[in-house]
């Protein structure tokens, strides 16, 4: 099998409307002129010529802003625990038209939360998981994944990958998932001319080259520079500007704080344990009962992230964090850039 | 075990934030359940007691007879509940910069001067539910909490939080003035979700930065609004240290 | 020798009230209705203020007519910058009304009244008994505020409308939604309404005159020319020539007669008195069916106005919602120019006639504001009912004065909340 | 890691013991096991159903199999409900997680051992090991500070343990009934005479103690690499991932609760807390 097929756009509704058969299908879709991922069940409502990001990260499919682990009931002296996980596996999902950054945040999620421990909630949706990715042929403003080296070309993570080439699509294939749906397809599918992976490849390059023409240093290599200015004066300017909304962790395609709690019955009698997406931009983030709060200072929670990215990430899974989709930049009401921010650290 | 005795409150009020209980409708039913109400007038439930386990009280203090009748209630409680923006603040995020006492006005029943007082003006205050309208939810959540024995805690964020994680777009990038940035969440955004400016009713939240929203609003060229002048003063940067 | 009887803090109404009944040698000399709640100035805070803060505020004048309050504040300033909608947005406007309606009945009716009728002191001593029932109406009373949300964003103080329409519009999917709740609302509701209907309320008939929009083919709740009954109509902004306010030193709400210095009463009994014929079919037939007739005189029949209204307007919303699914609304928001100008809007609140009255300068802040609640234009009428039907009481010798008095007040379902904001600058 | 590690398993608090006026010591029975493989310096996240869950340092012996103690001060949701179940009561248990103190590294060294308030819990199962491997280690000096006499913990242990190791208290407020030093207890490093190269210290203690403690060993000659402390941080989930306990780019749950100074260096400063 070629690692390049391409599909027509009349054919790819098609392919659509069969995925739809067989997948939970996930895909951009646009409503009011905000463009976001959602489970769509008609292929007119998927959106695939969006530019830039969705608004919200693919992740929430994967780790949902409110999720329950388990429920538990008390009767008498006793406890009974029912694990949720179950009803996790198993579902056969197909996440479309996901971008290059998002898909290297999957893999960054994968190696934080599938290592030593393994976030069993995670891993299932995962596993049960297509994903076909769809590269950018116009990256928006806030754009700098050239310097992040997660894109605008995907090394790997997905198991398709689709290029918009006009009336038709690219497809490199990039697992044996992948390639089974391209078999399964084959009335869709014909392989790819070398014009057309040239062309490609030609798109690729025209869109890296816009996206350099902000200038960043290499963002991959920005350790050094964020370890010895932790002491910064600029970190006081983003401290007094940061609102502490927590947006651009919700925002963050590879954020994954949460917090976890009980939440009861009426009679107490039974619950659940839930976790929820958190901030280390909240002040309640490090507080520990009895009330001390270890960062307090909001300089110091600016840092925890834009440090995390670029520094902690590097300690935790050998790699940086931020994937350079921007997102962070877009959301946050006091005008805080983080490509603006390292670019500051490195210059110093 | 015999069940926590509860009264519920009003005092000047618009009673909106009770009419919010009540929504919680076949919930009411489970709750009460639970407890004993012995007191609220508003249902019709006047029962002989001495001491109350939970106290909820509704709405601004007015009057003296108001003051005087709050006082009794937190003598004879072991927790009280302040419920609305009304009890928790004497409507003053609704109101925002209206100053009540400038208002020279004839009132009638004998008061002298207007005014628009918090419970804890006057009383200890336990607990604080906050909004204008409260949101049936979190009264809930509260509930459960107290009759565990918990410490009940309000949303640790802002309504931008919220805000997001509902696919909004940022009213501020329309030059809409939202106070989202600086107002206690836990209304589920309910106010931009409908493409409106969140007015504040909850209250700053626990950082508030209104010295930065100042600065946001300057440089959208949106008009900054007498109140943040005054509440700047007052919080500024919100938390350091 | 005088002898006062003082309900202290009636329960089961909205807001703080006591009826002072003053007996003179056998006689009831004097009623007073006495608003308790504190004032709140409303009408003082709105000055000054943009026009576009002006509904987030004029709704929280009351927690249970919140929406009614939002809707009229909006139309008021609509008509003082010249803004008219387009069907459609009435028509949404008029469901936001309607879900406000539905619920303020639902609470009104099963909560505050029924325990009355069924000797008990409040709905959860109803419950060993009637826990279908209860359960029932709760649910009714979640789908009335459900399409409120729909249409309003949220249920108690809904932030959709605005001036030049809403922010925000349902979705067809949420429209169908609600239509789907009108239906549900209106096969629940037919039991729950058949014994409000059924149940005997002490008789009493007093005459006076009952104010309410008038409408061809409609119970109106927006729109309309005001009928005062035997004496024809005038329209809104002519309200202050027709009725006017008196201050009283024992309430914090002022009292409103017509110009004459009569008393008279709004709410759904003048709303039936005035519209009867107008009464969807459901409804005309619910009350042919337990020989309810209008006009009445009887202001107990004000519940079973109330009931009426439970299913005249279930059913005016699924009408609604049919056309609005034809033919649903293009923009959400209509534009509009800010200048000087000067509006009043009269609708009708669960309890009755309300009016808002706005100007607004140049830069579309108010200059002048002026709210008339429907609570604190029937308080002349319940002292003078109060004034007659205790005289019967004490004349029949009655043991339960207190409890009967007290059935007559909450038959007005009185807020008092929003009517007390009695204030007079120096 | 076999099954769901969210998923506690359920124990029984089969004995309390009250330590002070706030502080109690819960022994549990896990079902299946009774106790736990761990290493001293190790917690456990430990579940009161409808009220959360909250980690506490393991302070029972390594050596005992048959069941687990935490000891408790009542100070949240989590901990004033293990209070009002009392014995008897079902909670949950999930771990050991963590990294304890470096044991093997530690043989034929001397201790000095470090503990404030109700800091001491993570060093009993220390003490208890070093106790029963006595001969495995060199000189091993106990410093314990508490705030009053009323908050020392460990009564009983304080009086066995000084009959193996030595044992040293302050307290910072005294009473009538106490006869011993007074301060905090850094005062205790004043007498002692060790040599910094062949001892360990582990302390564990509130922030500030740790922190001067550690700036008063550094003093003393003890190098970075032999002065450990157990940290305290909000450690939600125990597995690195709730992120809550970070230090710079350290995650106490998983990469601690044992630290070296070497390896945290700068992250501790009050002023420049991470």
């Amino acid at each position: 099998m070629e690692r390049f097929v391409v599909i027509t756009k009349e054919d790819f509704t098609v392919l659509l409307e069969r995925l739809l058969g067989a997948y939970q299908v996930i895909a951009p879709v646009e409503r009011e002129g905000r463009i976001f991922l959602s489970y769509v069940s008609d292929p007119a409502e998927v959106n695939m010529e969006y530019k830039g990001t969705t608004l919200l990260p693919p992740k929430r499919f994967f780790f949902p802003e409110v999720e329950v682990l388990f429920t538990y009931r008390v009767t008498g002296g006793r406890v009974e625990l029912y694990d949720k996980l179950e009803e996790v596996r198993g579902a056969k999902r197909a996440l479309l038209g996901v971008r290059p950054c998002d898909i290297k945040s999957l893999e960054i999620l994968d190696k934080v939360l599938i290592g030593e421990y393994k976030d069993p909630y995670y891993a299932a949706r995962r596993d049960g998981t297509l994903i076909v990715g769809l590269t950018c042929n116009e990256p928006d403003e806030y754009c700098f994944c050239a310097f992040t080296g997660s894109g605008p070309q995907a090394s790997g993570g997905f198991d398709l990958l689709m290029t918009d080439l006009g009336d038709r699509y690219l497809v490199e294939i990039g697992s044996d998932k992948g390639e089974r749906v391209v078999n399964l397809n084959l009335d869709l599918f014909k392989p790819a001319s070398k014009d057309e992976v040239n062309e490609r490849e030609e798109m690729l390059k025209r869109v890296e080259a816009e996206i350099r023409r902000q200038e960043l240093p290499d963002l991959t290599k920005v350790y050094e520079a964020f370890a010895k200015n932790f002491d910064a004066e600029l970190w006081l300017e983003y401290g007094r500007r940061c609102l502490a909304c927590g947006k651009c962790n919700y925002v963050c395609p590879t954020c994954r704080c949460f917090d976890v709690y009980d939440e009861p019955s009426l009679d107490g009698s039974s619950g659940k344990r839930v976790r929820v997406w958190d901030s280390c931009h909240f002040l309640s983030f490090t507080r520990v009962a009895g009330g001390k709060v270890f960062r307090s200072e909001r300089p110091s929670r600016v840092k925890q992230r834009i440090y995390h990215k670029y520094c902690y990430g590097v300690d935790e899974i050998g790699e940086i964090e931020c994937v350079g989709c921007g997102r962070c930049i877009k959301v946050c009401p006091a005008g805080i850039d983080i490509r603006e921010a390292a670019k500051r650290v490195v210059e110093l | 075990m015999e069940k926590p005795k509860v009264g519920i409150f009003s005092m000047s009020s618009c009673e909106g934030c009770l009419v919010q209980v009540l929504n919680l409708e076949d919930k009411i039913l489970e709750m009460m359940r639970s407890v004993e109400l012995v007191d609220c007038r508003l249902l019709g439930v006047k029962k002989s007691y001495d001491r109350l386990d939970i106290a909820i009280v509704e709405g601004a203090v007015m009057s003296d007879e108001e003051e005087r009748e709050l006082r009794e209630i937190r003598e004879r409680s072991k927790i009280l509940v302040a419920l609305g923006d009304c009890a928790c603040h004497g409507g003053r995020f609704l109101f925002k910069d209206f100053k009540f006492d400038s208002v020279p006005v004839d009132l009638p029943r004998g008061l002298k001067s207007f005014r628009a007082d918090p419970l804890d003006k006057y009383v200890k205050v336990d607990y604080y539910v906050y909004g204008c309208p409260i949101d049936g939810d979190d009264f809930l959540r509260l509930f459960k909490e107290l009759l565990m024995g918990k410490e009940y805690r309000p949303a640790p964020f802002n309504v931008c939080a919220e805000c997001v994680l509902k696919d909004n777009e940022c009213l501020l990038d329309k030059g809409i003035p939202c106070l989202g940035p600086i107002t206690r969440g836990g209304c589920g955004a309910v106010c931009p979700t409908s493409g409106r400016r969140c007015i504040g009713c909850r209250g700053l939240a626990e950082d508030a930065n209104v010295d930065s929203l100042i600065e946001i609003f300057t440089k959208r060229g949106i008009e900054v609004p007498e109140y943040l002048w005054e509440l700047k003063k007052q919080v500024g940067g919100g938390r350091r240290g | 020798m005088a002898k006062e009887v003082v309900l202290e803090k009636v329960a089961r109404i909205e807001g703080l009230l006591n009826l002072a009944v003053v007996i003179r040698e056998g006689r009831v000399a004097e009623a007073r209705a006495e608003a308790l709640e504190g004032t709140r100035l409303l009408e003082r805070i709105l000055l000054g203020r943009d026009y576009e803060e002006v509904p987030d505020l004029a709704s929280r004048m009351c927690g249970v007519c919140q929406a009614i309050h939002r809707v009229t504040s909006v139309q008021a300033l609509e008509r003082a910058l010249g803004v008219e909608l387009p069907e459609q947005l009435e028509l949404l406007r008029e469901l936001v009304a309607i879900g406000g309606h539905l619920q303020s009945h639902i609470l009104h009716l099963y909560f505050f009244v029924l325990p009355d009728f069924m000797g008990r002191s409040s709905v959860f001593e109803l419950l060993p008994s009637h826990e279908p029932l209860i359960r029932r109406v709760l649910r009714l009373k979640r789908i009335a505020n459900a399409i409120t949300e729909i249409v309003g964003g949220r249920a108690v103080h809904p932030v959709t409308p605005v001036v030049g329409g809403f922010t925000s519009l349902p979705s067809r999917l949420k429209l169908e939604r609600a239509l789907a709740l009108a239906k549900a609302f209106r096969d629940l509701v037919e039991e729950p309404v058949r014994l409000i209907l059924s149940l005997e309320a002490p008789e009493f008939e007093r005459r006076t005159a009952y104010v309410s929009l008038r409408g061809d083919g409609e119970i109106p709740l927006l729109k309309g020319p005001v009928a005062v009954s035997g004496r024809g109509e005038f329209q809104p902004h002519e309200y202050e020539r027709h009725i006017r306010y008196v201050t009283e030193s024992y309430s914090m709400a002022r009292h409103y007669t017509l110009s004459d210095g009569s008393e008279y009463m709004v709410g759904a009994l003048a709303r039936l008195n005035n519209n009867y014929h107008n009464l969807s079919d459901g409804a005309r037939e619910m009350a042919a069916s337990f020989s309810v007739k209008f006009p009445s005189y009887s202001p107990f029949d004000n519940n079973r106005a109330q009931a009426l209204e439970l299913v005249h307007f279930a059913e005016r919303a699924i009408e609604i919602l049919d056309a609005l699914l034809e033919s649903p609304p293009g923009r959400a928001r209509i534009g509009f120019e800010v200048h000087e100008g000067e509006g009043v809007a009269v609708t009708e609140a669960p309890r009755g006639l309300l009016i808002h009255h706005y100007r607004l300068d140049a830069r579309g802040r108010v200059t002048l504001a002026n709210i008339v609640t429907p609570t604190a234009q029937n308080y002349k009428n319940l002292e003078a009912d109060a004034r007659e039907f205790v005289t019967v009481l004490l004349k029949q010798g009655v043991e339960d004065l207190e409890r009967k008095t007290e059935m007559l007040i909450r038959a007005y379902d009185p807020c008092v909340s929003c009517s007390a904001r009695f204030f007079r600058e120096h | 890691m076999r099954g769901n590690p969210y998923l506690p398993a359920l124990a029984k608090i089969v004995k309390t013991r009250r330590e002070t006026p706030d502080t109690a010591t819960f022994r549990l029975e896990i079902e299946g096991s009774g106790g736990l493989e761990f290493t001293p310096g190790q917690f456990i996240e430990v579940s009161a159903f409808g009220y959360g869950e909250a980690p506490f340092s393991i302070s029972s012996s390594p050596l005992e199999r048959s069941y687990v103690e935490v000891t408790v001060r009542r100070v949240g949701n989590v901990t004033r409900a293990l209070f009002n179940m009392g014995e008897g009561g079902v909670v949950g248990v999930r771990g050991p997680f963590g990294r304890g103190w470096p044991i093997e590294e530690m043989k034929g060294q001397n201790l000095l051992m470090i503990g404030g308030g109700i800091g001491i819990a993570p060093l009993r199962p220390l003490i208890e090991y070093v106790i029963a491997h006595r001969n495995s280690f060199g000189d091993v000096i106990l410093l314990y500070g508490a705030r009053t006499p009323k908050d020392i913990v460990y009564k009983e242990e304080l009086e066995r343990w000084r009959e193996h190791i030595d044992v040293r208290l302050t307290v910072d407020v005294g009473d009538e009934t106490w006869r011993g030093r007074t301060g905090v207890v850094t005062v205790l490093l004043d007498d002692v005479e060790v040599d910094p190269r062949e001892t360990y210290s582990v302390q564990c203690g509130p922030p500030i103690m740790i922190y001067f403690v550690t700036r008063r060993l550094v003093e003393m000659g003890f190098t970075d690499d032999r002065i450990l402390f157990s940290l305290e941080r909000l450690m939600k989930c125990g597995m690195g991932f709730c992120g809550h306990c970070m230090i710079g780019g350290k995650y106490v749950c998983r990469d601690g609760p044992v630290f070296k100074y070497s390896e945290v260096k700068g992250l501790l400063e009050p002023a420049l807390v991470r």
